[in-house]
């Protein structure tokens, strides 16, 4: 099925749940809101039609004035993709888990947190899988700033003398 | 006696273990030897890839992508590469595409080669893992031929690769692939069907195949569990379609599907087919052609987003690139297939002794690098 | 270092004692099976068939109380650094510490834009041999070796001035 | 042990004037001493051994730098390195147990070549129930790993030693057992009997009578001496993958080193026990040589052979899991072993 159909599919069962689509781009897209999105993830994993019942990446993005949390679904049965995109505020990121839909996005939800500081609500175990516990900031975030030094050791440049 | 007080017992299993193939470390509760609960640690080995590749421009990428799953250098390249490939329309000369598809292929065996060698030396046979490297070290002198590497390639390029094949590649390819499929026999008749180790590993930490898609398992572990899916075949890239082979798909022949050995032998019968992939490609390699034809002096990607997935020896490879126009991604995000294998171990280990759940660990092939990138 | 170390002066009996001393250590040189990054699977392959470290006497050992000597083959982050640290704690003196590979030295390729790679391990651990290359080739690794045997050859049990 | 007085003596003529409380335990000393320094040689060479063995298997050459030709010196470097280590006791470890465990082990592995007949005259002390005291005392060496596993107070330690014990214990129900039909046969307890029992060339050894009887128990007896010396595929006590290195994990320097000679030296005893109790002992494939001397080299050369088969099985085979290690002796060795005796005794019975 293309991803066309199944945005058809999600604005006739979900019409409020549907932000915008993007047909045109490189990728299509559909943006979701982010309270619907695991009934809408739960419908396209137990649709028949549909069944996405792999979740392929998770990703967490950062534009200068938005975050975005992408999903990439892939039906093994039928074969068809299709993509995911949530909009979320860049001062208080926060969204509703999908892993009680997958699995699989269980890693992936720790990951955005650890470098986008994405809170996910609901999350069974949300907290930093990458970076050591005690580390500060959200690296990947586009304004981040690297520290100068972690527990004493120096971040940025090393030795006297080195520049 | 009904009042002995008993306790579980917290293990810390790595960063420096020998079964965990690098530095991760599981945190397992235990009752025992039975283990109760595992809690992986990972991001011993975050080298921060992904901020590497906002900051550096889609050619110096490449070196950082060949960095991330080190086992299996040239199948990451070929994946980024394609995927930037997709932002780009490039239309690329046939030898190019042969030429890669030879190199996956040869690094697929030979990352299989150290997944079969470090998997016996997880059951305690030191042996198999020294006749493994002996001839993945075969498979190296060719990519030395080619790339001047010996791990770390940077050999496939955004629309070609670095170098052409030397002169006499070709004969000591087929000469490799001569000498290789009966070395199968050997490893066979060493460990695959050595009656200690198929009671070791047969039956033991069984993945079903709904626990395997729900977990996003992928790559040969996902064919263990006898799901048919390799997407050179269902999703073809490159020239994949071009090739006459089989995708291997368990059978669980000494023990159930999904099982330890199933996972290890889908690797040795994968080896034989990607054997044959080589020899189909080097017998149709088109004639001299500049493989840099199609190399972009600059690379300016359109706006817009591509996901892009390939197969990796452990499982799909993909790369989410949002790019703004310019000649560097703004973001970068890549779906490392270890990682979403290790993510279920904490599902699959439970209940297990400790000896298998090193079997398991060992099994599911993973690779550091990409895991923590 | 051990027992006999720094309580007496140079004399005839002491060089002769220094050269076996000295010949038994880096005559045998176990390393601690604890490979990091890319360059452990280069480690790998020196133990192996082809370049075969044993024939220099080395054999890794996975318990660091049995190890001389400590391969750091690969990219240090911060979240290692302290278990490198008591990884080197724990094994016995005389230790000796090789950092193989351009990201054990400097940090290698990510020395600039790594903000979680330590840039040098000689930040947490006292290095001997340094072996540059991304990754050294077993060549190099074996080099690596030999030059560590020869600093250890031009040790002495002899109280020394800064002592 | 008389015939070594009897050298002794006529070697230091002085000893005559001497008390022969003082001369008597002096030559004990030494007797001790000899074999000590013949199991510490021993050891140097089976492991330079062993690497070579294993390398060559796996298309390598082994140690070949030290010492000169092909590395024959490795193994004595490596002893003396280990000697002259920083020694670690672990700062939470029980320091006592964790001092004494190693010697004990040590111990139990020395102790039995006290009463190993290494040829006719060769042999520490005659006992008449020598092969009882064999089984009793290599006991203790259980008792010393326990000891180092929980004294290091390390978790893999624990396992290992927990591992270990459960393994040692079993499998000396079926060694046990097996060695009992050689008893029956021969009706002695002596080793020296045991190897008289033998005489007259290679088709008289104890492995061919009875047929099939003893040779089930022969192989009983080796693959229960392989597990009780921890070695591949028994070696989960030490599960290199599994366990980093089992009961000695925290040990270090010279103390590992003493585990890693009573493991050596255990491995000669079960090939020295082995051939004793089935292959003619000291005896030469055609019979007993009057030369002296002729004994203690076959004696050793049949030693040697059942320590290179176990060091084959090291370097080819994988290792057993906890529970399929206990399954095999106690739901295949003890009832066969046990059907293999009572087997025995009514063919002993009958025949007679």
């Amino acid at each position: 099925m293309e991803s066309s159909e199944v945005f058809k599919l999600i604005e006739s069962n979900y019409p409020d749940a549907l932000k915008s689509t993007d047909l045109e781009g490189t990728e299509q897209s559909v943006t979701i809101d982010a309270n619907s999105i695991v009934d809408v993830c739960n419908y396209l994993k137990t649709e028949s039609e549909l069944q996405f019942t792999s979740l392929m990446c998770l990703s967490g993005v950062d534009y200068e004035d938005k975050m975005e949390v992408v999903y990439h679904l892939h039906s093994l049965l039928h074969n068809h993709r299709v993509t995911l995109k949530v909009e979320l505020s860049r001062e208080d990121p926060k969204l509703p888990t999908v892993t009680t839909v997958w699995k699989a996005a269980d890693w992936h939800e720790r990951e955005a947190y650890d470098m986008y500081g994405i809170v996910f609500d609901g999350h069974p175990d949300l907290r930093r899988i990458l970076l050591p516990d005690d580390w500060e900031g959200f690296p990947l975030r586009k304004d981040h700033v690297v520290a100068e030094e972690y527990r004493g050791w120096t971040i940025r440049k090393i030795k006297d003398g080195f520049e | 006696m009904p009042d002995l007080k008993t306790e579980e017992m917290v293990v810390q299993m790595g960063p420096q273990h020998p079964a965990t193939h690098g530095v991760l470390r599981l945190e397992i509760t235990t009752d025992g030897e039975i283990v109760k609960k595992i809690d992986p640690h990972i991001g011993y080995l975050h080298r921060c890839f992904e901020k590497h590749c906002e900051v550096l421009n889609y050619h110096q990428i490449i070196p950082f992508v060949d960095r991330c799953d080190y086992l299996a250098a040239m199948n990451n390249e070929h994946g980024y590469v394609m995927a930037v490939e997709k932002l780009l329309d490039i239309e690329l000369p046939p030898r190019v595409e042969y030429i890669r598809v030879i190199m996956s292929e040869l690094n697929r065996i030979a990352s299989h080669l150290v997944a079969l060698g470090t998997f016996g030396l997880d059951i305690g046979a030191i042996t198999p893992f020294l006749f493994t490297f002996r001839d993945r070290e075969k498979i190296l002198d060719l990519f030395e031929m080619t790339s001047g590497a010996r791990l770390l390639y940077n050999y496939i390029w955004i629309g070609g690769v670095a170098f052409d094949l030397p002169n006499g590649f070709v004969e000591k390819c087929f000469e490799f692939i001569d000498y290789f499929l009966p070395k199968l026999k050997e490893y066979d008749d060493l460990l695959s069907y050595n009656k200690i180790f198929i009671a070791r590993t047969a039956k033991v930490a069984i993945i079903p195949p709904a626990v395997a898609i729900e977990w996003g398992i992928t790559g040969p572990n996902l064919r263990a569990s006898g799901v048919d899916w390799d997407l050179r075949r269902d999703e073809p890239y490159s020239i994949y379609d071009k090739f006459d082979w089989d995708v291997i798909v368990a059978d669980g022949r000494v023990g159930v599907l999904g099982d330890s050995w199933s996972r290890y032998y889908v690797r040795v019968l994968e080896m034989e087919q990607s054997a044959n992939i080589v020899k189909q490609a080097l017998e149709g390699l088109p004639s001299d052609e500049n493989v840099k034809s199609a190399v972009p002096r600059k690379v300016k990607t359109k706006e817009g987003s591509v996901f892009f997935r390939s197969e990796n020896p452990r499982g799909e490879l993909g790369f989410y690139i949002i790019s703004d126009g310019s000649d560097i991604p703004h973001r970068l995000k890549m779906r490392s297939p270890a990682f979403c294998n290790l993510s279920a171990i904490s599902d699959i280990g439970e209940g297990l002794l400790i000896s298998d759940l090193v079997a398991l660990l060992g099994s599911i092939d993973i690779v550091l690098g990409e895991i923590d990138r | 270092m051990s027992i006999i170390e720094n309580k007496y002066r140079d004399n005839v009996i002491i060089t002769s004692v220094d050269k076996f001393m000295n010949w038994a250590r880096l005559s045998s040189l176990w390393p601690i099976t604890f490979g990091i990054a890319c360059c452990a699977i280069e480690m790998m392959a020196t133990a192996a068939s082809r370049y075969d470290q044993d024939r220099l006497g080395i054999i890794p050992r996975p318990s660091p109380r049995q190890a001389d000597m400590m391969i750091v083959a690969g990219t240090v982050t911060f979240k290692m650094a302290s278990r490198i640290k008591r990884l080197y704690e724990q094994m016995p003196e005389p230790k000796y510490v090789i950092a193989m590979g351009c990201c054990a030295t400097s940090g290698g390729p990510y020395w600039q834009h790594g903000y979680h790679v330590m840039k040098g391990v000689d930040q947490v651990i006292p290095v001997d041999v340094y072996v540059p290359g991304c990754p050294p080739r077993p060549e190099s690794l074996l080099e690596g070796f030999i030059k560590l045997q020869d600093k250890i050859r031009r040790e002495t049990i002899a109280t020394t001035k800064a002592a | 042990m008389d015939y070594f007085i009897q050298i002794v003596t006529d070697l230091l003529p002085g000893l005559d004037g001497l008390p022969v409380w003082l001369v008597i335990p002096s030559i004990m000393f030494m007797f001790g001493a000899l074999i000590f320094t013949g199991i510490s040689i021993y050891s140097l060479i089976i492991l330079w051994f062993e690497r070579k063995i294993a390398a060559h298997m796996q298309d390598r050459l082994g140690p070949m730098e030290v010492g000169g030709w092909h590395g024959w010196l490795q193994t004595v470097a490596d002893a003396v390195k280990l000697l002259l280590k920083e020694d670690i006791i672990p700062a939470v470890a029980d320091r006592k147990l964790f001092k004494l465990a190693p010697y004990i082990v040590f111990l139990a592995a020395f102790s039995v070549f006290a009463v190993l007949p290494f040829s006719d005259k060769i042999v520490g002390s005659e006992l008449n129930i020598g092969i009882f005291y064999i089984l009793a005392v290599s006991s203790i060496g259980v008792v010393g790993i326990l000891m180092a596993g929980w004294a290091s107070n390390n978790k893999w330690a624990l396992f290992g030693s927990m591992r270990s014990v459960a393994q040692l214990v079993s499998y000396e129900i079926p060694i046990g057992l097996s060695i009992l039909v050689v008893v029956m046969s021969v009706g002695s307890l002596s080793m020296r009997d045991i190897v008289m029992a033998q005489d007259g060339g290679i088709f008289n050894w104890m492995i061919w009578q009875n047929a099939p009887f003893n040779f089930i128990a022969f192989l009983i007896l080796f693959i229960a001496g392989t597990a009780e010396t921890n070695r591949v595929p028994f070696d989960i006590p030490e599960a290199e993958s599994e366990l980093v290195a089992g009961f000695h994990v925290e040990y270090s320097g010279m103390r590992f080193s003493i585990f890693f000679l009573a493991e050596y030296a255990n491995m000669l005893a079960v090939g020295i026990i082995a051939s004793t109790l089935f292959l003619g002992g000291w005896q030469g494939i055609t019979g007993a040589s009057s030369a002296p001397g002729i004994g203690l080299i076959w004696m050793l050369l049949k030693g040697f052979l059942i320590v290179l088969v176990m060091i084959w099985f090291r370097w080819t085979l994988p290792r057993l899991r906890v529970d399929q290690l206990m399954y095999v002796c106690w739901k295949v060795l003890v009832p066969i072993s046990f059907i293999n005796m009572v087997g025995a005794g009514i063919w002993i019975g009958l025949s007679s």
